[in-house]
């Protein structure tokens, strides 16, 4: 249960910085938080109550582990993730090498 | 209990890490939060019996995502303005 | 070894598509090898497709890998053997024909791989026997002819989007439905389809034949969608232009007959409903013809760009092909595949004598040539015999087929198809006759004192061409031979040919002896050849620097219209200005600027500011979890 | 001040909801495997694709479509920040500008590098068996090159090596699926025998296709990290 309030923490605190700061390179980094959140959330779901970890060797019992599903999904979102933000970030500094700012609201570009 | 004793430090850690990586006004104070987060994170995996995951947190989360951050504050500037 | 085995459509399509693939890596590399190379495989699929005749075959080609178990089919018979046989004669003359035409132009490489695959794709279109394959192929022949349209250059940009904007819209629709008819009838072969027709829904019907038909009268470019053929038939590199006018045009028509005589037939074709006992579908693609027809010569009389006339006048052709597939009674049909055979026969010359007069003169401007006539005295001959057969003037194979094509539409009495469809006539006599002044006729310019004939690559093909219109002139029972059978498979009363001598065109109201009209004819043009050279002509030779320009050339002031085939038809044109003003393009117009204005609108959800859409995705999510019934 | 006490109101709610449903309708610690496709993985995971890592079997074997579809992923990130990166001052050549790392850092480098690469590929090549797999040994091989560029100022990696690398190591992922649909049929189906769990050679495909992605993921994450560096301001 604590877990859930450790995901749901991360998720709501990435939200808040997306929605509160305007510097962009905290924007990414509220992502990063949400992105650490989620997975956590996926994992803390396939937990269950005394399991080992899903590695049937030594004479583990298929009735013993825990569900390995999510941890193959989350697996592939950490990748993800961090190409993700390299982009996100390289993207950033396109953008200040032509803006020199961070700030977002001075990026008038992209606006109507 | 002991273990849940620990981890609840541990996320309580976690949080005011996580607090502190977005308020700080310093970004690459900011970029050590979030890393000490995805690490924490990676010993939760490891907790709830999930190796590989923790290992691959650990090693691109707090790792390499960290390195791209820095990589980035220093190519462009390290202080937020309002 | 038995050769015979290996004349099977579906080896003429993997010999073209193969030998794209092959002619592309070999050109690379030598220019030699690219021309032998594409005129090989075109040469060798041509072959095939002439020891196809009289075959019936029907095989499942694609291997085991089929998606959702949807087996693909490829097969001949008489109609696709017909129109298979032009698509691929006149491929394989056009790139005869290109190779002097295309040498050193943009991209020359790409043009021979480019039309093998389209030569490929177009047969592949006729030899398809199922929903599926034939989808794939008309897309790919789609694709390869904008393509092929593209390579001309930056001019021929706009052009070729709107062709293929257009003919995307036209697929969009067929694939529409020819998923419903296999939702329907759950199969897509051609012949279980037929069987299952009848005692189909006549709703069902109409929707799913109108929405492929869109298509089809796209490709053809019939009334609501033709904006897009001047353009792209100007606009195409000019070794393209006989092949897309004179062959891909008519798959449109082709893909009429497919899906109203062979697939629905003619007794359900009935029984969607009929107007003088011809169904209400063929009638509404007839009057679609028959207007097309008018419009376009209208515009054709008008134009000074070469090409564009000669766009105009395909388009206004085609009309006419539609006019007489959709009355659809046995002389209509006979006439509209004949008409079919005949403007790829004259108007693939006629384009490439275009394209050769291009060459030359470097310009598209009817007002900048002249004279050519004894300087080119065989592409003037060719180009002449074929505008004798565009105007339907007897002595040339083109008469044959709009005689049949009026005899139907008087037989059933069609009041306001037959009218159209003369003065659309006399209006392409008009355009002809005025393409062949301005070019040949008249006083030679400068710049062209040391014009000449083209190569004989490019005369070859132009005169092959031109001597089957005389020929068939003389013996229409040859090709309506051919049409009587295709007629036949189509479940149409076949038109009668007297086996004996070819020369009869046999019908309810009597015989057309094609031997004897010619006799006939041959003797009065003689008779009125002897009264020129007798009588004396009156005609005076005019100096090019004559007084009344005071000496100066002409040329330098061609933009004052002080040439003489500059404002050619004044008066007609004056009398139908009112009229043309209407263009269709601009209702396309106001439609896209429409759009326009509406995305102008949906764009402004995007703010450009990232706390805006975190705000619409913390509202999605809201959203998701009062739809999925959270409350505790 | 009023947009920010709105926002945390709505974060504030989003979060109790998030918690609260999560809390009610699944509850920490249930076993929920025997409602979805887990079940099968877990009883017949071993028996079907012979590795006793079972993530690594979801991983490689029944979504290998998937993983395939993720290296495009990552590799489509790299090719994106350095065409993002692309031309942006820094002339051919130019050294990067920087502080010399200490000597401390630079010995133990040296010592520590060739380690890390090996236990790099150790992760990788033992995903089968134990935990970690291609993308962490990836990951730690390319901590490893970080670690180098730390150190060092003068040393780069050779970029067309790492790019042929890359191709083969993508190659070989895409040719072991493409040789399991000519043998067998399908995609990425698995076309050697299984041997028995827990040997170093064992569950037919699965080594060849991680140690592939190791590699992969070892080049491309490396090749992220030198395409940022690469700039100058």
């Amino acid at each position: 249960m604590i877990y859930y309030m450790a995901a749901a923490f991360l998720i709501a605190i990435g939200i808040y910085a997306l929605m509160l700061k305007k510097n962009m390179i905290k924007m990414v980094i509220g992502l990063s938080l949400m992105d650490s959140g989620v997975n956590l959330l996926l994992i803390s779901l396939g937990y269950i109550n005394g399991g080992t970890a899903p590695i049937l060797l030594n004479g583990v019992k298929p009735q013993e582990v825990v569900d390995p599903l999510p941890q193959a999904l989350v697996l592939t979102n950490v990748v993800i993730g961090v190409s993700v933000t390299a982009l996100a970030l390289s993207v950033i500094i396109r953008v200040y090498k032509h803006y020199k700012t961070l700030n977002s609201d001075k990026v008038r570009d992209m606006k109507w | 209990m002991i273990l849940t004793i620990a981890v609840a430090i541990l996320i309580l850690m976690m949080m005011v890490f996580a607090v502190y990586s977005v308020e700080t006004k310093d970004l690459l104070y900011a970029v050590v939060g979030t890393m000490a987060v995805s690490l924490i994170v990676s010993i939760l995996f490891y907790v709830l019996q999930a190796p590989d995951v923790a290992m691959a947190e650990a090693a691109i989360g707090a790792g390499i995502s960290t390195a791209v951050f820095v990589i980035a504050i220093k190519k462009t500037e390290r202080y937020e303005h309002d | 070894m038995d050769y015979t085995a290996f004349i099977r459509p579906e080896y003429v399509l993997m010999l073209l598509f193969a030998g794209a693939l092959i002619t592309y890596f070999a050109g690379k590399y030598s220019s030699m090898a690219r021309y032998s190379l594409s005129l090989l495989f075109s040469g060798l699929a041509l072959l095939m497709v002439a020891l196809l005749y009289g075959k019936n075959t029907l095989s499942v080609w694609t291997p085991s890998i089929t998606p959702n178990g949807i087996s693909m089919y490829v097969g001949t018979n008489p109609l696709t053997w017909f129109f298979a046989i032009i698509l691929a004669s006149l491929s394989f003359l056009t790139i005869m024909y290109s190779i002097p035409i295309m040498k050193g132009k943009r991209m020359e490489n790409w043009f021979y791989t480019l039309t093998l695959l389209l030569m490929g794709s177009m047969l592949g279109v006729v030899f398809s026997s199922d929903l599926l394959s034939f989808f794939i192929f008309w897309e790919m022949m789609t694709l390869s002819s904008y393509l092929l349209v593209t390579l001309a250059g930056k001019r021929s940009d706009k052009a070729a989007l709107n062709y293929m904007i257009l003919s995307t819209m036209g697929a969009y629709s067929m694939l529409t439905g020819i998923t419903m008819l296999y939702v329907h009838f759950g199969t897509t072969e051609f012949s279980l389809l037929s069987a299952q027709i009848p005692g189909t829904p006549v709703n069902f019907l109409w929707l799913s034949l109108g929405l492929v038909a869109v298509g089809f009268l796209v490709k053809s470019a019939a009334l609501p969608f033709y904006v897009w053929a001047a353009p792209a038939y100007s606009e195409a590199p000019d070794g393209f232009t006989p092949l897309f006018s004179g062959a891909l045009s008519k798959l449109g028509a082709y893909g009429l007959f497919l899906f109203m005589y062979v697939i629905v037939g003619m007794s359900a074709l009935i029984g969607m409903g009929s107007f003088r006992g011809v169904s209400s579908f063929g009638y509404a693609i007839a009057l679609l013809g028959s207007i097309t027809a008018f419009i376009a010569t209208l515009y054709a009389i008008r134009e000074d760009d070469i090409k564009r006339l000669l766009a105009y006048s395909s388009v206004s052709q085609v009309g006419y092909i539609l006019m007489g597939l959709g009355i659809g009674t046995s002389l209509s049909v006979a006439g509209s595949l004949y008409h079919a055979l005949n403007h790829a026969l004259f108007k693939t010359v006629l384009f490439m004598g275009a394209g050769a007069i291009i060459q030359l003169t470097g310009t598209r401007k009817m007002s900048e040539m002249g004279g050519l006539a004894t300087r080119m005295p065989i592409t003037f001959l060719t180009m002449l015999i074929s505008i004798f057969s565009l105007a339907a003037i007897p002595m040339t194979s083109g008469f044959g087929s709009k005689w049949l094509i009026y005899e139907a539409a008087i037989n059933k009495g069609f009041v306001f198809i037959a009218p159209l469809a003369f003065v659309a006539s006399v209006g392409s006599f008009l355009y002809s006759f005025r393409l062949l002044q301005a070019v040949f006729l008249g006083q030679l310019p400068d710049g062209l004192k040391d014009a000449k004939d083209p190569s004989l690559l490019v005369t070859i093909p132009m005169i092959a061409l031109t001597s089957i219109t005389v020929l068939f002139a003389i013996v229409p029972g040859v090709p309506l031979g051919a049409i009587a059978s295709a007629e036949s498979y189509m479940g149409i009363q076949p038109i009668q040919v007297d086996s004996l001598f070819y020369f009869r065109i046999g019908n309810s109201f009597g015989a057309y002896n094609a031997l004897v009209v010619m006799t006939i004819l041959l003797f009065a043009m003689l008779v009125a050849m002897i009264m020129f050279a007798f009588a004396g002509s009156k005609s005076k030779k005019v100096d090019q620097h004559d007084t009344y320009l005071s000496g100066e050339i002409y040329e330098h002031h061609s933009d004052l219209g002080l040439h003489y085939a500059a404002n050619f038809y004044r008066p007609i044109e004056r009398m139908f200005e009112p009229y043309l003003r209407l263009r269709l393009e601009r209702t396309y117009d106001a439609f896209g600027r429409g759009y326009e204005l509406l995305s102008e609108g949906i764009r402004r959800v995007y703010s450009g500011d990232v706390q805006t859409y975190v705000y619409y995705v913390i509202g999605f999510l809201g959203m998701l979890i009062i739809l999925a019934g959270w409350w505790w | 001040m009023i947009k920010k006490s709105i926002a945390l109101i709505l974060i504030a709610i989003l979060f109790v909801a998030i918690f609260f449903t999560l809390a009610n309708d699944l509850p920490f610690g249930d076993n929920r495997t025997t409602t979805g496709v887990s079940d099968k993985y877990i009883y017949h995971g071993v028996n079907d694709t012979g590795a006793s890592n079972l993530v690594t079997a979801i991983v490689v074997n029944y979504r290998g479509f998937d993983t395939l579809g993720e290296v495009t992923v990552l590799f489509v990130a790299a090719t994106g920040v350095g065409a993002v990166l692309y031309n942006m001052g820094r002339p051919a050549g130019k050294k990067r500008k920087k502080t010399e790392a200490s000597l401390i850092v630079r010995t133990g480098s040296r010592i520590l590098f060739p380690m890390m690469l090996l236990f790099g590929a150790y992760i990788f090549v033992h995903g089968h068996l134990t935990p970690g797999g291609g993308f962490q040994g990836g990951a730690v091989i390319a901590t490893a090159f970080l670690f180098k560029y730390v150190s060092d100022t003068r040393y780069h990696i050779d970029h067309n090596k790492f790019t042929a690398t890359e191709s083969v190591v993508g190659m070989t992922f895409a040719l072991v699926g493409i040789m399991g649909l000519l043998l067998t049929g399908y995609f990425l189906f698995n076309f050697l025998p299984n041997g028995s769990p827990g040997e170093l050679l064992s569950a037919g495909i699965i080594p060849i296709i991680y140690v592939a992605i190791g590699i992969k993921v070892g080049a491309e994450l490396t090749g992220i990290l030198d395409n940022m560096m690469e700039v100058e301001q």
